[in-house]
């Protein structure tokens, strides 16, 4: 018969008297007062330092973490924007482009991405840090490249990621996404798009593109487009697949802007018609296409790598300093819709923080992936049902930012994989439930 | 930042597991009679997990809030019939922060003595002495703990011998009644600040919703199980769209609410008191609004044999529902909630 | 090119002056006060006066309707029992069995049946009536074998109806419906419950019933069971399935009863073991079994078939009452609980009664019965959940109706079929979308 | 007791659902431009509709409030973008339950003359004369029509010439600053009692929810032609389960909300006004949070296609977006549902 604790209960125990020991944790005498010093802004992304050293459940700061907190808090504080983005198309574009290149310029994009290619060099965790701050601070969106730049990241040759990584992360070379096709949406494996291989003395020295791309965002601004093709003739489904980096100034790309149903144009329709990129700028393995397509689509699915938990945050933000100022509607349903809100934000924050924690080690987004572009469709839905029904008719007598986030919201569960195709992915792969016609 | 388990932390939640693994009824007629208190209470004592909120110096062995939310999801997710929460996180916590003896905390730590908080008729919050009351989590208890109004000290009182029949099969519930007969168990400790009270509410409001995470993910499991290999229309029924989907959407919400309850977890040892009740809060009525859902969505994934006596599906149900309303479900947190926020100072 | 308004138009001016001119309607100017003349009650399921006379769309009572109306609230309020109904199962089954044959007694069961086969003779929409009022009164409900006695209306012999039909609306003799098996839940054709023909003299003289049927309810107070079976020794799906009349006290059944969730007894198994019943006991056709299960759960889904509506109003009715008393919880997402539930109700009142009246002709219930079922189940489901809102732990304290009814409502989306074939009803017969493999 | 149409009714309806589809817009490139009158007016004064509110005496042919309800369904449905329900149901109801003279009447019934109800800039309610103000459903009015503060009569006034970029692009709404001038448009008759006004408001409410059917009604069928043709993996999309289930609750919703509006018309001249106008309020509630749920599974079934500006589906969804909020959303439906029903005698 056993005496005392198992160890890992005693293991447990060890730690938190170290820990306790060590001055570290509040417990209920109130200990340790004087290390919380900031006072408590945004949507609760209170600072908090943690001592650096073995591993441990921590959500507070380390203090690196903490240092790099307040360095970009101030940073924001004072660069930046405070003019409202732009709502013409162009414009705006240009307002974020300029903007992106401030953030890179200070330090700010590309923090856990190797320095060697024009990254920080810093753990995963830190982007879960500069989206709350930059949500927190109200600042426009950072880029939306995170996914495009893992990509080359995972599967670009190094020569490859020397070339296109600084100029991608600095926002000096700017790039789109080819991979939805007017009959390969959900069913992006029904692509049609070609890239033929074109031989020169038995090796293959270039592809030549034929098809059409639909809703490829900024198209119409970018240098350099990351597209997803059949590579291999006669190949079927996900099979066959390349991915090419190709110049958007290459001939024999048209490219037309898609008006949405808020007015704007971030979107494009790409035409090739036989625009020929030489086969050095193949990414990965002939036919490795749908692979790399997968794990980019990983990235594109979370919530803080393309940076919309920070969005989010910013609505709240304005939300709640509009419900102190008595400005949003009262009726009883809509009372407890800002608590509920930043309940859901919560919810997305803390699992974002578990995403990451779970990344530190290098790993790449699995299936999982799913359950967080679900919960971020959710909040960010809830949240801007929310906005639309507490600013009661100011948004409908005004056509503009308001109804765009609304449409944007109602777009999450359809971009970067339906909810459905998300929900299908979660049965399957996480829970393991069975196919039909297995 | 880190929010991931230690290694020690993974191998005591898998060390409670299979703990609880052992004490869970295996259908409904296992569960132990109203009334009964349930001799495996001293395993959990051998475990150290009536010590987790007790000082070293009274016999306890200090975990934190995190081992305390891994433990409390372990024991619901098997509706281990045990006061884990009522007994030796809520009433020991209560005690070891009004400076309560040496010897009375050993007792609790050791398991020769349980106690159960005292809430009032709404299951809220804590009950004064002289309110009628529910002494909750309740099996086994010596006695229930309650409140001194005026002087803020804790009181132990005797429970009715009238049983409630109360929904939830495996924590008990008992009535207090406003006269009920005050009970020496030793030395209780002085007055405790709202400050400090505020703080083992936050724990235990944590604890219940690892409970209900637990009971969501339990409801998940069964669910998963049983449309894999329930056959109809020739196919298992775990092959329909809208099954998968039903599913996938239940396992957002038990992915989403275990974080945020990692989150108050860590929190109720980590920050200042407001924050800990804000990180509780937040993880509670997340917890409470999904747990139903989650228990919805498997009674219909299971159909029509969810709804018998002998399946375990009710179990769960029950235990959620009661756990939900326990310190408030989303519609009183979010109330609470909506108050913390806009009182916050804006920078 | 046309000179005034079309026919049609012309055609509801006449009939609106017509009605204007007889001093129907209220209008701007508020003619005709005297004919309100009955106060506001219940869910607001005032009793209203219309002309007899050519059809014309209108929710108001005729002067039959609302004489039978104002007799049986009169009825009701003498005589229906204020006690709680019991909770024990026997004395439940009995107290309910006994109410059952008051109300028939009085003249308002069967109220849509012929009168030679024991009922009024009186058009459907009375049916409406009755469930309004019941709901009203706050009384026990009525019974629930509307289902069961309109398969025997409209596919049995007559002499089978005059068998059967007088003992079933009057409750003397009681009924159960066994189509459930333990492999045949939503997939009711894979039922395997076998009625083997016994023939005799080359003619079938009887059926031989082996196999065991599920959710069989108030099984073990029934002296009848309609009885679906595979007649057709080999047959598979909807093939060779046939309906019989099934004396309870045959040799060879046996029944169990199922303890439900909520600790009732009203369900059980029903076994059988080559149990024999005369082939004058075939209802219908032989092989027309799925024909009849069909028709019949048309009406098991009919929110007024079997009373639900009434159900829910009577519950809506006592929480109102609690609302008025204070006693119901106060927090801000729950104070429009009782709205949003009045809201759900009256959507499913006028559904049920534009069904009815589209029944008025003697149609029976097609697919679109399914929009009904799924209507009724989102009241059930959402009145209940606020029931469990707003008292809070009082139903938590006392394990009993409350508990039973928020498992009864979550049941409705599982018994007489899921919402998931609901659903699938809904989009393939309804609005003929496409169906898998075909 | 009769919820069935009569035959005239439906052929009403078929030829209003005619007219509407000659007069639909069929692409948003289609639509007029902000501040264009639309000629086509004329053929709803041809066809009867611009005098269903107006007594016979002064030119109109009165027609029930089902008959509203039919109208306004078929021209929601088709998205027509003529003030039918602001000049013909709202202003022309106002004016003619005030005892405006015969010749005003007739000139709104034969289309000369288009007024727009004022409402404040909330939408909520109709403004006083002196308050900022929205003339709602204003395309090709001649003057907006509020209420005088203190005398209870109504007042023609002049809305701002700065057209408002409200997000509806079929049903315009213009600015009616506080300092509006006023016009003078004939005699508009005397003061009106709040029952008066109320019953107006009533079915302009129904009105408008009958135009929130029509517009789910269009999104559902929109839908279910696109999951009908469009294939995916091999199949139309619409033999996926998660997608059958989704139109199937759509439809639901459209059935319950037609239901409400049918009774809310019927209501609205056969029962007293606190009735008149709960019923009304009941079916605003519905429509409102329904259209909503509706539009949104819409656009969810079209994917990417339904969020270009090219296609039909934000027509709707702005004109839904509007529709919700005019008079009360849901959420202003169901608190004053609340008061009504609380203040409700017991017998």
């Amino acid at each position: 018969m056993q005496s005392g604790p198992p160890p890992a209960v005693q293991g447990c125990a060890d730690r938190h008297a170290r820990r306790r020991g060590e001055g570290l944790g509040r417990g209920a005498r109130g200990e340790n007062q004087a290390r919380m010093v900031l006072s408590s802004r945004g949507t609760g992304a209170k600072p908090r330092i943690r001592s650096e050293g073995e591993h441990e459940m921590d959500f507070r700061d380390s203090p690196d973490e903490h240092d790099f907190r307040i360095r970009f808090r101030t940073w924001l504080a004072e660069h930046a924007p405070r003019e409202a983005i732009p709502v013409e198309p162009d414009a705006r574009a240009a307002f974020l482009h300029a903007w992106h290149r401030k953030l890179y310029a200070a330090g700010y994009i590309g923090l856990s991405f190797p320095v060697e290619y024009g990254g920080r060099g810093l753990p995963v965790t830190y982007e879960a840090i500069y989206n709350d701050e930059l949500g927190a601070a109200g600042a426009p969106p950072g880029p939306a490249f995170g996914h495009i730049a893992n990509a080359i990241r995972l599967y670009g040759s190094d020569e490859q990621k020397k070339r296109h990584l600084p100029g991608l992360l600095s926002s000096e070379i700017r790039w789109c996404q080819g991979f939805s096709e007017p009959g390969a949406g959900s069913d992006l494996a029904n692509l049609s798009t070609r890239a033929e291989p074109v031989e020169s003395n038995g090796v293959v020295a270039s592809y030549r593109i034929t098809g059409q791309k639909i809703w490829t965002s900024e198209a119409v601004w970018a240098d350099w487009c990351l597209l997803l093709a059949r590579s291999e003739p006669g190949s079927r489904r996900h099979h066959g697949i390349s991915v090419l980096l190709v110049p958007m100034r290459t001939p024999g790309i048209d490219c037309r802007p898609i008006v949405t149903a808020s007015g704007t144009r971030e979107f494009a329709e790409v035409f090739f018609d036989g625009a020929e990129v030489d086969a050095a700028n193949l990414l990965g393995e002939p036919g490795q296409g749908w692979a790399i397509a997968m794990s980019l689509l990983g990235y594109e699915r979370g919530p803080a790598d393309i940076g919309w938990v920070s969005r989010f945050a910013r609505t709240l933000r304005m939300l709640e300093d509009e419900a102190r100022a008595g400005t949003l509607r009262p009726e009883s349903t809509l009372r407890a819709s800002l608590a509920k809100a930043y309940v859901d934000l919560r919810a997305l924050q803390v699992q974002v923080q578990r995403t990451l924690s779970s990344r530190k080690d290098g790993s790449t987004p699995g299936p999982e992936g799913s359950i967080d572009k679900l919960l971020m469709t959710r909040t960010d839905q809830s949240l801007h049902r929310a906005m639309m029904d507490l600013r009661g008719a100011t948004p409908l007598l005004d056509d503009g930012l308001d109804l765009d986030l609304y449409f944007w919201s109602r777009a999450q569960s359809i971009f970067g994989g339906t909810s459905q195709i998300q929900r299908d992915i979660v049965a399957q792969r996480v829970l393991r439930l069975p196919r039909a016609g297995k | 930042m880190d929010a991931s388990l230690t290694d020690e932390q993974q191998a005591l939640r898998d060390t409670v597991a299979r703990l609880a693994a052992d004490l869970a009824p295996q259908s409904p007629a296992g569960l132990p009679p109203k009334g009964s208190a349930v001799a495996e209470w001293g395993r959990l004592a051998e475990m150290g997990l009536l010590g987790m909120r007790i000082p070293e110096s009274a016999g306890g062995m200090p975990l934190s809030g995190v081992e305390v939310v891994l433990a409390a999801e372990e024991l619901g997710k098997r509706v281990v019939p045990l006061p884990f929460i009522g007994s030796a996180i809520c009433a020991s916590g209560l005690l070891a922060a009004a400076g309560a003896s040496a010897e009375l905390l050993e007792s609790l730590s050791s398991g020769r003595t349980r106690l159960a908080p005292v809430l009032d008729r709404t299951l809220a919050r804590l009950a004064h002495r002289g309110e009628p009351g529910v002494a909750w989590d309740a099996r086994g208890a010596d006695a229930g703990l309650a409140i001194e109004r005026d002087s803020g000290r804790l009181v132990a009182v005797r429970p009715s011998a009238d049983r409630l029949n109360a929904v939830d099969l495996t924590r008990e519930l008992r009535a207090v009644e406003a006269s009920a007969e005050v009970v020496d168990i030793g030395d209780v400790g002085g007055a405790l600040s709202v400050d400090a009270v505020n703080r083992v509410l936050a724990l235990t409001m944590t604890a219940i919703c690892a409970d209900l995470v637990g009971v969501m993910q339990a409801a998940l499991d069964l669910s998963v199980a049983h449309v894999s290999a329930r056959v109809q229309f020739g196919v298992p029924v775990g092959t329909f769209q809208a099954v998968q989907h039903m599913a996938a959407e239940a396992q957002v919400s038990v992915e989403a609410a275990r974080g945020l309850a990692w989150y108050a977890g860590w929190a109720v040892d980590e920050l200042d008191v407001p924050e800990a009740l804000l990180a509780a809060r937040t993880a509670k009525a997340y917890c409470s609004e999904h747990a139903r859902e989650v228990i919805e969505a498997a009674l219909q994934l299971h159909g029509g044999v969810a709804f018998t006596w002998e399946h375990m599906a009710h179990v769960l149900v029950r235990r959620a529902l009661v756990g939900r309303q326990t310190l408030g479900d989303e519609h009183a947190q979010l109330d609470a909630i909506t108050a913390l926020r806009s009182a916050a100072a804006v920078p």
